[in-house]
C-alpha cells in the first residue's frame, strides 16, 4: 500500500481515463490475492455454505490488505481512498467471483454510515468496518422489490418496524443499517438511515434461496428492535439515494469484472476446442461473436470507470453516471455470460463447468438496485430530460 | 395378397380388441399380445411383429385402440429410434432378438452417439472399437445420452478405422448397457436437473453379431437413426387419451411415463414458457410500463409468427409441395423467443427473480426459465449450427472449405 | 383469371397456412406482368417524373389483369376476390417496386368506399375504381402526422375545411376520400368519411418531397370544398379505422414481396463477388447474416399472410393482427434493406445499384401507417392487455 | 548539432512570423514562404523544406502561428499522406519535384487504391502497369476517389506482376491525372451526393523515375499511406482560430477549405448526428414517452461509452502503455451508434421523417442521416472486417485460412 499512500495527497480535479501506476499496483496485488484464495473450488464449497464466505481469507483480505476500509478515512481506521480504489477492489471481486460479504459492509453499510453519520456515529462505527471486525449491511428494499427509496414503508424513531427483504448477506450482518420512515411521513420525505443490532430481540432473519448461491440474501422483519438514527433526518432521503448511486457504481465495476473473466475464458476456449478439423475460433460465427462480446464489454468498462471517477471528483454528473453504468454493465455482463455459454456449447451448460457461475451472478446483477430499465429512465431524468 | 381396405382393418383391430383387452392384465402380459398379434406395429412387417399395413391405416388402429382406452406398445425413449435403424439395416438376428421386447417395453435404449471432443460436429467421434476374437472391444466416453441409467442396450458409433476420412471410418454396434465396463455417471446441468448421462467405456464388449450394418457404414446408419428422431415418433400409437383409466395397466403406464418423462421435465421452462408471458403481465402489473408493454408485443408477435411459420411448413408439405425454408427456421426461431422470454419475464417479474426455488415466483418456474434458457440454443445443434445448414441448405450458399478431410489419423482434433 | 374464378365459390372459414393453386397461377401471372413493365429502368424513369406512374402501364393493369378492383364485389365491376387476393398484388407489388397509383386507388380509396358507402354510392363510384378509370385515394393523416382517426381536425358536413397531408398519389388523385368531423365533435365521435372531386374550386393540392421517389405524397387544404358524406356518421370512426386496418394488412404484405427482392438480391450478390480468393457467400460472417435476414423476412411474412387470411374470413382477431403485421413487416424490410447495403458493399450505397430504391422504400413504410412502435402499442390494446 | 530548445524555437519563429506573415499576401506567397523557410512543416528533415524539429516542438510553432492567425501550409486532402510516403520510400528527385509543391498547395492530390474487384480486399487490385520503353502503361479502373476531379497527381497501387502472389505483384506510382488516358467521373451516392469518382485508366502513361518504392513494393509501401490515414493528420498546423481573419490570405484559404471540405458535408449525418438526439426529443415533444426515453438512454449509453473508450485508448497511449483493445473498436462502435441514432430519430420524427428536402424537419438534414447512415457501417472497411481485425489482432484468434496464395494469376477474383 506504500505506492497508493503516495497518490492520496495528490488532489484529482479531472476525470482520468488510465488508472496511475499506483492504482495498477494496488489492482495486481488484489488480483494475486484473489487468484490465490478465491479460485473456483471456493468458490463452490463456500457457495454450497450457508455463512457463504470463509472467515479466514476475510481476516486476511481486512489485515493483510486492509480492504474493507479502502475508502474510509484515515481518521476512522481506513485507508483513506475513494471511489476509484474501492471500485478497483469490487471489479477485481467480481472478476475472481470472491464469496464475502465485502460489497454489504464496505460498499452498502461503509458508505450508509459515512453518508448519514455524524462524527461521533462515523468515530463509533466505521472503525471496526475498517478493520474487518464486524460485519454490517444494508437494508433498502421491502418485500415489494422497489429499489426507488420513496416507496419505503418501514417506520422508525427509536424502535423500527417493518420488514426488509433481498438484504445482502443479511444473515451474517452484525449490524444492519436500516433504511426506513419517520411515522406518518411519506415520498423522500421524513425518510433516514438507522444502525440495528442484528442481535436485537426484534429483528428476525430468514435467508432467502437466492438464484446466485455465491451472493445471500436475506428477509428480515423488524418487530420494535432498537434503532439509532444516523444523523438528522433532514436529507435523509439523499443520503440513501448517494448510498445507493455508489452501490450502483461499485456493483457496475464489480460486474465489468466478471464480464471481462467470462470474455477471457470464452476467447481461451475458442482457441483450445477444435471441431471439423479446426479451432473453432478460427470460424468467423465465433470470431465476430467474440468481437461484439468485446466490443460491448469495452464501452460498458469505460463507463464504469467513467462514473467511479465522476464520484471520486463529487462531479455534479456523477448521480447520472451511476444510473448509465449500472444499465449499461448489466447489459453488457448478461449477454457476454450468455454468449460465453453459447461459445463453451453443451459443456458450458453443466455445472462443473464454471461458466454458470457467473452467469447466476449476471442475471442476479442485472436486478439487484434495479433493473436496466429503471435506471435508464433514472438516467434521463438526472439529465433533465 | 391385397391391402385390406380401411373398414376390414377396423373391424378386424376391434374384434381382436375386444377379444384381449382388459385393464386389469399386467403391461407387460397386453404388451405381449400386441407385439405377437402385430398390432401394436401395424406398419412393420408381418415377419417382424407388425402387420404390413400402410402407414394411412395406421390411424385406423390407433383410433380403435384409443377408443377403448387401450395401452400402446412401449414407445417412449430412444427404443423406436432402434427399432427404425434395426428395420432398415439389421440381420434377421438382431431383428429377432430385439424388435419384440423393444415392443412389449422389456428392453429400455440409449443413444451412443455424442462426445466430449465431437459435439457439433458428431463425426469427429473418437471411442474405438477393437476387434478382438469374437468381441469388439470399446473404449471411450460418450456424453449427453438420456436415461442411460436405465437402459439395457445403446446404439453406439464408434471408431474402427482411422486410416480413412471421418465419415467412413466408423461403425454402429448395439451395446449391453449392463456390463462391466461401461460405467454411466449421471451428467448435472447449470439449472440444478441431471436429465443427461456420461458415459465411459474401458474394455467394454460388443459380441461381432451386433454390429449393425458393415464395418466403416457407421456414419450411414447412423443417419437412419438421427432422421427418425429428427421426423420424431414413427406414427405408433400415442398413449390413449380416452377410456377409462383405471386398472393395474394404466398404474404400470403411468409409473413408466413417469420415469421416461423425468430427464425433460425443464424442457417447457427451457423454451421460456411463452405460454405465461400475459399471465404474468397481468399479474405483476407489467402490463401497466408502456416500455414493458412494447417489449412483451415484440416478443409475442415473434412468437406467434415462429408458429404460422411452422404451420406454413406443414401445410407446403400437406400439399405436397417443396417445403420450403419454412421447417429449417424452427430450431432459429425458438432460440429467440427463448432468449426474448427470459428477457421479459425478467423485466416483468423484477426483484423476485433474483430468487429461487419454492418461496420465489410460481414456486420456482419464473428462475427455472431464466437458468434453463441458455441451453435451447445449444442443445440438438447450436444456432451457429442451423445458421449454417439454413445458408448452405435452404440459400445455396457455397459450402464452409473443410479442413478434416484425409485419414481421420491426421484430422487435427481436440 | 378463369382458375380464380372457380375458387370464388368456396367460402373458407378456417385460415389457410397455404396458398391455393389457382392464387399461386394468380401470383405467377402478375410477376410475369410486373416483371416485364416494372424493371429497375422504368422504376427509375417514372420515380423522377412528377406523376410517378405510366398511365399505359397502369390501363394494362386494369384491362389485362382487372387489378384495382380484385377486391371489389362483382356487381360493382370487380373481380370479387377478398383480402388474400388483394394482399397477393400488393406483395408482387412491393417486390417489383412498381410506380403505379395501386395503393391509394385500390387499397386505400377502395376500401374506404367499400367500408362506408351506401349501395348507391359504391354502385356511382367503386366501377370507375375498378375499371381503373378514375384515380382515388385516401385523405387521413394531417400535418400533424398523427395516424389516430381521433386526432383528425379537419371538418365537414357539405363543405369541407381543414388541411391533409402524406396523402398517397394526393398530386394525381381525381376522387379524395377524406376522414373528416362534423363540427364541435371530439374523439372518435363525429368521424366520417367524405368524397371530396379533386377537381373542386376549394381544394388545393402540392406534392411534397417524399424521401421515397416511388411513393409520392401530397399535401391537400380544403377551403370550402364540396363533400360528400359516405353512408352514416354513426359508426365513422369504425370505418376509418376498418380502413386503415386494411390497408396495414396490405401495406405489410407489399412490404414483404420488397423485403424478399431484397434477400434474393443479396444471396445473388454474395455467390458472385469474390473477395480474398472466395466467394463472399462461403464467409460465415455473410452466410450467417443472410440466414438470419431469411429467418426474419419469413417470420414477418408468416403474420402477413396470416393476417391477410384472418381478415378475407373477418376472424375477429384480424384488425390485432393487422397491427402484428404491420409492426413486423416494418422491422423485417427495414432491417433486410440495411443489410442488403452492407452485403453489396461500396457499390450498395452507389445510386447506381438498385438497393437504395427499395431501401427507402422500406424506410418510408415503415413509417407510413404508423411506425411500429404505435402498433404494437395498438396490438396490445387490441388482444386486451 | 544539438536539438534547440522550446525558448529558442519559440524565439526564432516568432521573429519570422514577425518578419514574413501579412495577411495581405497571396496564399501563395505566404506559403512559398512557408516552405522555403522550413517553417511550414518544422518536422520535416531541413534538406526538403522542413527544420528537422522532434514532434514535440511542433506545437510551438503551430501556436506562433496561430497566435497571429497566419494561414498554415496546404494540408487538405490526401497531399499529406503523398509527402509522408514519399518522405519515407521517394527519391530525392520525387521529393524534390513534388513535396514543395505539397506545403505551397500549389498541387491536389488523390489516391488510387480501391476498386471495383477489391473493395474489401485491397490487395486483389487488378490495375495493371506495363512497362514499355520508359513509361508505365496503365490499364483499370479505381474508385471511391475523393476529389479526383480536382486533382494533379495520383497515387496509385497497380500490378505489375501477376505471377507472384497477390501482395507480391504490386507496385506504387505517382501518376499524373491530368492527362488523356485519365478518365475521371463522379460517382453518384444514394444520398443524392457524388463525394466520389471512379477513374478509368485506358493506357494512361505514368514515367519510370515516378515509381515509388521498387517494383513489387507496392504493397509495403501502400501500408504507409494507410498507417498514416488511420493515423490522421501529421501534426501540421491546423487551421489557425485566433487571430484576425480578414485580408486576402484569408478568403483564398476559404475558398481552399470549402473546395477540399465539399466530399465531406454529409459525414455528420453519415454519423448519425447523436448531437442533435437529446435536442430533437423536446422540440418533437418525444421526450413524454416512456419507450423513446428507453431507446434514446441506450443509445445515448452507447455513444457516450463510446465517447470514453476512445479517450481511454488515448490517455493509455499518452502513458506509454500498450494502447488496448479500445482504439480499434471505435469504428465499429460508430456504426451502432449511427445506426441507433437513424432509429430514435425516426422514432421521434415520425410521420414527417417520410419527407426529405427543404421543407423537411432541420431543413433536410434528418432526411439525410436516414439515407446517409447506411455508409457507416461500409466506409473505410466494413464492419465485418473490422470485426476481423479485432478478433485476430486484439484477441489473437486464430487466422481465417487464406485462398488467395500462390500466383496471384491463378487465384479466383471478380
Amino acid at each position: 500500500m506504500s505506492a497508493l499512500e503516495e497518490s492520496k495527497s495528490e488532489p484529482r480535479r479531472r476525470i482520468q481515463f488510465a488508472f496511475t501506476d499506483e492504482q495498477e499496483q494496488f489492482r495486481a496485488a488484489i488480483r494475486r490475492f484473489l487468484a490465490d484464495k478465491s479460485p473456483t473450488t471456493e468458490v463452490r464449497r463456500l457457495m454450497a455454505t450457508a455463512e457463504g464466505y470463509d472467515p479466514k481469507v476475510w481476516r486476511q483480505m481486512s489485515e493483510e490488505l486492509a480492504l474493507p476500509g479502502v475508502h474510509i478515512p484515515e481518521q476512522y481506521g481506513g485507508a483513506g481512498f475513494g471511489m476509484v480504489e474501492l471500485c478497483i477492489v469490487t471489479e477485481e471481486m467480481g472478476r475472481a467471483l470472491l464469496c464475502a460479504p465485502y460489497f454489504s459492509t464496505a460498499v452498502l453499510a461503509g458508505n450508509a454510515i459515512m453518508n448519514a453519520g455524524t462524527e461521533e456515529q462515523k468515530a463509533k462505527l466505521l472503525p471496526d468496518i475498517a478493520s474487518g471486525a464486524r460485519l454490517a449491511t444494508l437494508a433498502i428494499t421491502e418485500p415489494n422489490g422497489n429499489w426507488d427509496p420513496s416507496s419505503i414503508e418501514t417506520v422508525s424513531r427509536f424502535r423500527i418496524d417493518g420488514a426488509k427483504s433481498y438484504v445482502v448477506d443479511g444473515h451474517i450482518a452484525d449490524l444492519l443499517i436500516v433504511a426506513a420512515r419517520v411515522p406518518s411521513s411519506s415520498g423522500r420525505d421524513g425518510l433516514g438511515l438507522f444502525a440495528v443490532e442484528a442481535k436485537d430481540a426484534g429483528v428476525e432473519r430468514r435467508q432467502l434461496e437466492s438464484m446466485d448461491p455465491t451472493r445471500k440474501l436475506a428477509r428480515i422483519d423488524f418487530r420494535g428492535a432498537h434503532a439509532t438514527l444516523l444523523g438528522e433526518l433532514d436529507d435523509g432521503g439523499k443520503r440513501i439515494q448517494r448510498t445507493m448511486d455508489q452501490a450502483a457504481i461499485a456493483l457496475a465495476n464489480e460486474m465489468m469484472g466478471g464480464a471481462q473473466a467470462l470474455l477471457d475464458s470464452a476467447v481461451k476456449y475458442s482457441k483450445m476446442r477444435v471441431q471439423f478439423g479446426r479451432e473453432i475460433g478460427s470460424f468467423q460465427a465465433i470470431k465476430h461473436k467474440l468481437a461484439d462480446m468485446l466490443l460491448e464489454v469495452e464501452l460498458a468498462k469505460s463507463a464504469a470507470y467513467y462514473a467511479a471517477q465522476a464520484a471520486a471528483i463529487n462531479d455534479p454528473e456523477w448521480p447520472a453516471l451511476a444510473s448509465l453504468a449500472k444499465a449499461s454493465a448489466s447489459e453488457s455482463y448478461l449477454h457476454t455470460a450468455i454468449e460465453t455459454i453459447q461459445i463453451h456449447g453443451g459443456i458450458g451448460f453443466t455445472w462443473d463447468n464454471d461458466t454458470h457461475l457467473w452467469f447466476k451472478r449476471a442475471k442476479s446483477s442485472e436486478i439487484f438496485l434495479g433493473l436496466p430499465s429503471y435506471h435508464r429512465e433514472l438516467l434521463m431524468q438526472r439529465w433533465g430530460v | 395378397m391385397s391391402t385390406p381396405t380401411e373398414a376390414e382393418v377396423r373391424t378386424e383391430v376391434r374384434e381382436w380388441i375386444a377379444a384381449n383387452w382388459n385393464p386389469d392384465m399386467s403391461l407387460l402380459e397386453w404388451r405381449t399380445k400386441l407385439a405377437d398379434s402385430g398390432w401394436g406395429a401395424p406398419q412393420w412387417p408381418k415377419e417382424w411383429y407388425g402387420r404390413g399395413l400402410p402407414h394411412s391405416l395406421v390411424r385406423v388402429v390407433q383410433e380403435e385402440l384409443a377408443a377403448v382406452g387401450a395401452v400402446g406398445p412401449a414407445a417412449s425413449g430412444v427404443r423406436m429410434l432402434a427399432a427404425a435403424t434395426l428395420l432398415e439395416h439389421g440381420t434377421d438376428a438382431q431383428k429377432k432378438k430385439f424388435l419384440r421386447r423393444i415392443l412389449t417395453g422389456e428392453d429400455t435404449w440409449c443413444q451412443f452417439f455424442s462426445e466430449p471432443g465431437s459435439g457439433s460436429d458428431l463425426a469427429g467421434a473418437t471411442t474405438r472399437a477393437d476387434l478382438k476374437g469374437d468381441f469388439w472391444i470399446v473404449n471411450g466416453q460418450k456424453v449427453w445420452t438420456t436415461s442411460a441409467h436405465h437402459a439395457d442396450h445403446g446404439l453406439l458409433l464408434a471408431r474402427t478405422d482411422w486410416d480413412v476420412p471421418k465419415h467412413e471410418g466408423m461403425s454402429y454396434f448395439v451395446i449391453d448397457v449392463k456390463q462391466q465396463g461401461v460405467d454411466v455417471q449421471p451428467l448435472k446441468q447449470m439449472n440444478g436437473h441431471a436429465s443427461f448421462n456420461q458415459v465411459f467405456f474401458t474394455d467394454a464388449k460388443v459380441p461381432k453379431e451386433n454390429l449393425v450394418g458393415k464395418v466403416g457404414e457407421g456414419w450411414k446408419v447412423a443417419m437412419t437413426t438421427l432422421a427418425h428422431e429428427r421426423r420424431g415418433a414413427d406414427g405408433l400409437a400415442p398413449p390413449s387419451k380416452k377410456g377409462r383409466k383405471e386398472g393395474r395397466i394404466h398404474a404400470e403406464e403411468r409409473a413408466e411415463n413417469d420415469k421416461a418423462n423425468e430427464p425433460y421435465r425443464w424442457y417447457p421452462q427451457r423454451a421460456g414458457r411463452v405460454d405465461l408471458i400475459l399471465e404474468r403481465a397481468k399479474e405483476t402489473g407489467a402490463d401497466k410500463d408502456p416500455h414493458v408493454r412494447q417489449e412483451i408485443a415484440k416478443l409475442m408477435i415473434m412468437a406467434k409468427s415462429a408458429e404460422w411459420t411452422a404451420r406454413r411448413a406443414r401445410a407446403a408439405q400437406q400439399q405436397g409441395r417443396p417445403q420450403g425454408p419454412e421447417g429449417s427456421l424452427g430450431k432459429l426461431a425458438a432460440s429467440h423467443v427463448a432468449r426474448g422470454c427470459a428477457r421479459v419475464h425478467t423485466m416483468m417479474t423484477g426483484t423476485e427473480a433474483m430468487l429461487t426455488g419454492k418461496e420465489s415466483p410460481r414456486e420456482g418456474i419464473i428462475a427455472e426459465i431464466l437458468v434453463s434458457v441458455p441451453a435451447v440454443s445449444i442443445a440438438g445443434g447450436t444456432d451457429e449450427i442451423q445458421r449454417n445448414i439454413i445458408a448452405e441448405r435452404v440459400l445455396e450458399l457455397p459450402k464452409e472449405p473443410r479442413f478434416d478431410t484425409g485419414p481421420f489419423r491426421n484430422v487435427r482434433r481436440n
